[in-house]
């Protein structure tokens, strides 16, 4: 190769915690016995509302669902290394987010049961909402953190997407965007390998997507996605970076979509049992518990109790969901602009 | 004849022009492997190969792009967009690129290219599923827009819009695809572009209508000499069905499924009113969805036109 | 008080709103160091700062969806794109998203954005920089455009606009940009936004129009004795104004720069047609582009409505 | 740095002609020395052609035209490595493309007056028609590669755009695309360290152009872009490549805009003339001439005829261009669909 190199770059992967609950102790962040119970009861409830969620769609209790089935480590993980001033901007799988940043279980169920109220976060819980049209939702990061920039407010911005939405125009522009004017973002794919029924070798030839930081003149990294010590601190450490200025980064979470992509898809169509039962094995709550185990923060009691209450939290928001009362027709007039226009007053008239 | 609904209508018509011309491909998100969400393109891949056949990667606008590049290249592609609150990131290659190649090139160049994709109220699916926005479509100069409103037409209409030499957005009912069957020919047959059709003579009152609207319209006039006009290309629109009708019967109402204004429904509305004015007894009624934010499935009844709102527009021109 | 082009109004408007508040911050694409391709922003770079006047990347869908994430975390920004052809990138954040997040959140966030992009023909531009597409934009519940005429307005209704809690589509006509002056105030004064104006009142037919057509219209109503009406915001507009006028003069004529069918003049006749039927006289006609795609400057003058054409469609109505 | 390092990449240059007209004959590909004059010869005639067009637009003879003063060894140099069968998308900037391909350069001057005609190209030579959208032809070049693959035709598709036209996302879904399905393509970025005002580096926070390649899994390379030779070999290589089904390649000629962005703008509102002088010395018809003069390829009466032949091929276009009869109003009727609408029939009839 006589050509001049003028630059290298390297990708970097990050494991922690592996398969039978050995976790590198050189690379593990510092978590107390609190925290680490914390994320394994948040990774249960987020699995338990995600069984039950789908259990209602079956009974046409809800819409359609978007299930997070072996995506908990990667959401929780994420998640809980955010603080209350940063802002989230999720696709429409961040059920497990959502949870873990405590917006109530019930309104989850009332916007996939097709109520918009439910994605109304509480004041101080800055989530925008949902976003359904793949990827779209970058560049609104991106410019919710040249706010934060602006402002000069201690703040950063997460933005998830899946693999597929990688491939959108907005995914580059809004990367692009944030590392042109090196903004508090940072950018959370949950690669779990397919886009519906498209795999992720089908999506891009890149090797990884954490390699396409580079396009950006950004920071990337893959991490092991059912590995919520990985997920936990590759997040700290962007969102520190991000705060001290130094740009965004890109977080590919490698995991694996357990489920169909929602309840209107049969994933076995496009994808062999072979290769699901593979990724069981990976799960993220049972290596967990394997750590656990080991350090004596896992008994089948302890387990009992979490379940139970992960179980009644579960309850309460189906309940709390279905009792909600119906949506006021008018509502939908009421916030498409500020004031109702002329003619909405006259159809509203005739309603 | 078999009986279809309007999913195998369409495979159908695909299948059957894919056999007739090697030139004819299918692309876009799952259209391959999973045979499309609808199951549109269900075996097709098994039968015609991933070369033409092809899943794409997620990415609206070089869905679109690449086919015109095929398209003017020789091929004739049939693009599919997963649904029709997804083609926005495709506007800008609709609108600056497909629509304007023949005349770019002074016709060097043509774009005989197909953008499948369903739209509409009725199956409670998620945020942006249930878009109905064709007029914005109507709007540009050089595209053509084809809305069925069953099997039969799904096809006839179809197979015309693929050999058509110029650009086609056909747009599929989510609603329609199985509430009902049709006896559809196999074979070939075409219904040509830019014709309206007649669905049922009458004398009091015209009622225009597409896809998934003609069939609450037609709920609608079960009780009324009502001649009802399935329009299935909207643009460009035959004006000489409309105008005709309209002159017969003195009174007109419009039925669409889009947000009232700036809807289609108003292009016929004023066209109308330029056209044949001094036939008219009454106003021209337009029924449509109200100008909101399309709501979420438990609001989407209150949202688009219902048989009883058109049966309440009808009543009102009749007073004329 | 100094007499202003548009170019001069526009940037007095943003000058003045940055000042009184630092949440307005302004973005595009060279509006910084350069001051706007047509010099809208000259001098804010200066005056408050890159943080303030930002340069952004050659990418309209960020631009627009970045403006939206600015907007809900409570600034408001002025997303400036370069040309109104080239906007259609960006067609997918306005109407998925810019649109949608106040009814989405039920209030929960606002997107009090303000898009500027100059539009239509006149200056003999390359292609792509002569579209007049607004009626794209009226047709998304929850967007508001607005298309000004003269410098006086313009100033007036951007800085409404900016200060108004939802998103705006500003519409500046490049023909317009440096046609005429006019006295300008300095300081704060607002033209409210869903207000029509009446230019001149008249008796014999109503002419509604808006933009750089407005002055054409002007030139064609020298000898009639004709209300015209600058319908100002187009979406929502003011429809009493318009039927309080046509209930006047019975007669209606409709003058748009984009190609007929499907544009806006067709929304504003269809609402006549069904609103104020029995006052009219006779037809209403719609003065707009040719039906084609729009040609480069050698044919650019056929394309769009001249005083002439005008003038022809206020005497064939004037014969009802 | 404990993470593991999953994969590395570097991102190359290829200069050959340095500013003095040395060339590194280890690099310099096999040209003929009538291949090198005709190189030179070319960009004599693009030179000289642009800067006529820029005298016409002054003159008020031609609408905006946007120059290609400096590039035009990026653009001759890789528009002569292509052959016949090639397919090129251009964007507005590539009057040197169409020049080298053969297009009457009269026609360039009619499409620079407003005039659609001057877009057609004879049967045979695949230009597709000058692209304004910035970057919105690059899903068109993938889109036509893939016919080419589909067809099994012996062909490349290249795509021109410019710096700025990598911060959209038509770029990025396009060059993933073509890398997904390995295409025949080649993607030529004539980096010109300008988008209108917006300097390269506040266009995207990565170091190179080039290293984008790295995103979509495909080949990237830096080149000098005003060293035809570089370019030409580089263009060479990657046609070849796209050829052998080796997929896309990104090219980044690394060049310099001399003149304002278009002749509707002024440069020097933004740019320092410092700047734009170190660029004259690298300028790409002066080092090949001092290289041809070391070769016994260039004398003074050699300049002399070149220079008169390009004058009077210029002349020649000019008249052509101002002799053409207007074009017929109604071919924006006859062009716009396959057949008259009826409304369209009735526009023309009151027209
Ligand atoms: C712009 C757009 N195109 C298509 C769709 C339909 N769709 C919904 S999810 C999806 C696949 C998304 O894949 P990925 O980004 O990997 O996320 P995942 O579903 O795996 O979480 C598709 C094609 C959409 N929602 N938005
Ligand atoms: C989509 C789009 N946005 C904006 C413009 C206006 N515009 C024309 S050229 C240009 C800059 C292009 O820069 P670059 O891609 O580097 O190409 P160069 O002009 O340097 O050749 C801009 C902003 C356009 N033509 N298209
Ligand atoms: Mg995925
Ligand atoms: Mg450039």
């Amino acid at each position: 190769m006589p050509e001049k190199i003028l630059d290298s770059f390297t990708v970097k992967r990050l494991d922690i915690l592996d398969e039978k609950g050995n976790a590198d102790e050189a690379l593990m962040p510092s978590i107390s016995n609190e925290d680490i119970r914390r994320f394994y009861e948040m990774m249960l409830l987020a699995r338990t509302f995600d069984q039950r969620a789908l259990n209602l769609q079956r009974e046409g209790r809800i819409g359609t669902y978007a299930s997070i089935f072996g995506q908990e480590a990667s959401q929780i993980g994420s998640a809980l290394a955010l603080e209350r001033t940063d802002w989230v901007f999720p696709s429409f799988r961040e059920n497990g987010v959502y949870i873990a940043l405590g917006h109530p279980p019930y309104k989850i169920l009332q916007y996939w049961g097709g109520d918009e109220r439910g994605l109304v976060t509480e004041k101080g819980l800055n989530i925008f909402p949902v976003c359904i049209p793949v990827a779209t939702h970058v560049p609104h990061a991106a410019g919710a953190a040249m706010a934060v920039k602006y402002r000069g407010d201690e703040a950063a911005v997460v933005a998830y997407f899946g693999d597929g939405g990688t491939s959108e125009g907005d995914f580059h522009e809004g990367l692009n965007f944030a590392g042109t004017f090196r903004l508090p973002a940072v950018f959370i794919c949950q690669n779990n390998q397919w886009a519906i029924s498209v795999p992720r070798e089908r999506q891009t030839a890149a090797g990884t997507i954490a390699q396409k930081a580079i396009a950006y003149g950004i920071e990337g990294i893959q991490v092991d996605g059912n590995d919520i010590f990985a997920v936990y601190k590759a997040t700290r450490q962007a969102l520190e970076r991000a705060k001290k200025g130094k740009g965004p980064t890109l977080i590919e979470c490698f995991t694996y979509r357990m489920s169909d992509h929602t309840t209107a898809d049969d994933a076995s169509r496009y994808r062999t049992k072979e290769e699901v039962d593979l990724w069981k094995s990976r799960d993220p709550l049972l290596r967990l518990k394997l750590f656990m185990e080991k350090k004596d923060l896992w008994t089948e009691e302890y387990q009992k109790e979490a379940e139970a209450k992960a179980r009644s939290a579960v309850d309460e928001a189906e309940k709390k969901a279905e009792s909600v009362e119906r949506p006021d027709p008018r509502d939908m007039f009421n916030y498409t602009y500020g004031k109702l226009t002329q003619r909405q007053q006259q159809e509203l008239k005739d309603f | 004849m078999p009986k279809l609904n309007m999913v195998q209508a369409i495979n159908l018509a695909l299948k059957e022009e894919m056999q007739r011309d090697k030139d004819v491909v299918v692309l876009g998100e799952d259209v391959g492997r999973d045979g499309g969400v609808f199951r549109i393109t269900e075996g097709l891949l098994a039968q015609f190969g991933p070369d033409r056949v092809v899943d794409t990667p997620l990415a609206e606008s070089v869905i679109v792009g690449a086919s015109i590049g095929m398209a003017v290249y020789g091929l004739k592609p049939v693009a599919e967009v997963q649904f029709e609150g997804f083609i926005y990131p495709a506007v800008d290659q609709i609108s600056n690129h497909a629509s304007r190649i023949r005349s770019r090139s002074r016709g060097r160049h043509t774009v005989p290219l197909v953008i499948r994709t369903p739209y509409g109220v009725g199956i409670k699916a998620p945020e942006h599923h249930s878009e109905s926005c064709e007029a914005i479509f109507c709007h540009m100069p050089g595209i053509k827009v084809v809305m069925p409103a069953s099997p039969y037409y799904a096809k006839g209409l179809l197979i015309s819009s693929i050999r058509d030499p110029d650009p086609v957005i056909f747009l599929e009912s989510t609603r329609l695809y199985r509430l009902l069957r049709e006896e559809v020919p196999e074979g070939e047959y075409t219904v040509p572009l830019e014709k309206a059709r007649v669905v049922q003579e009458g004398k009091d009152v015209t009622i225009i209508s597409w896809g998934f609207m003609l069939h609450r319209t037609l709920e609608a006039v079960e009780d009324i000499d009502a001649e009802v006009i399935d329009l299935m290309t909207l643009n460009p629109f035959d004006e000489e069905t409309v105008y005709q009708s309209v002159k017969k019967t003195g009174r007109v109402v419009i039925v669409n499924e889009a947000p009232k204004t700036g809807s289609f429904g108003s292009e016929i509305s004023a066209s109308i009113a330029e056209s044949a004015m001094l036939y008219l007894k009454g106003p021209i009624l337009r029924v449509a969805s109200c100008d909101v934010v399309l709501p979420l499935p438990k609001l989407e009844d209150y949202y688009a036109p219902t048989a009883e709102r058109i049966k309440k527009a009808i009543s009102e021109v009749m007073k004329y």
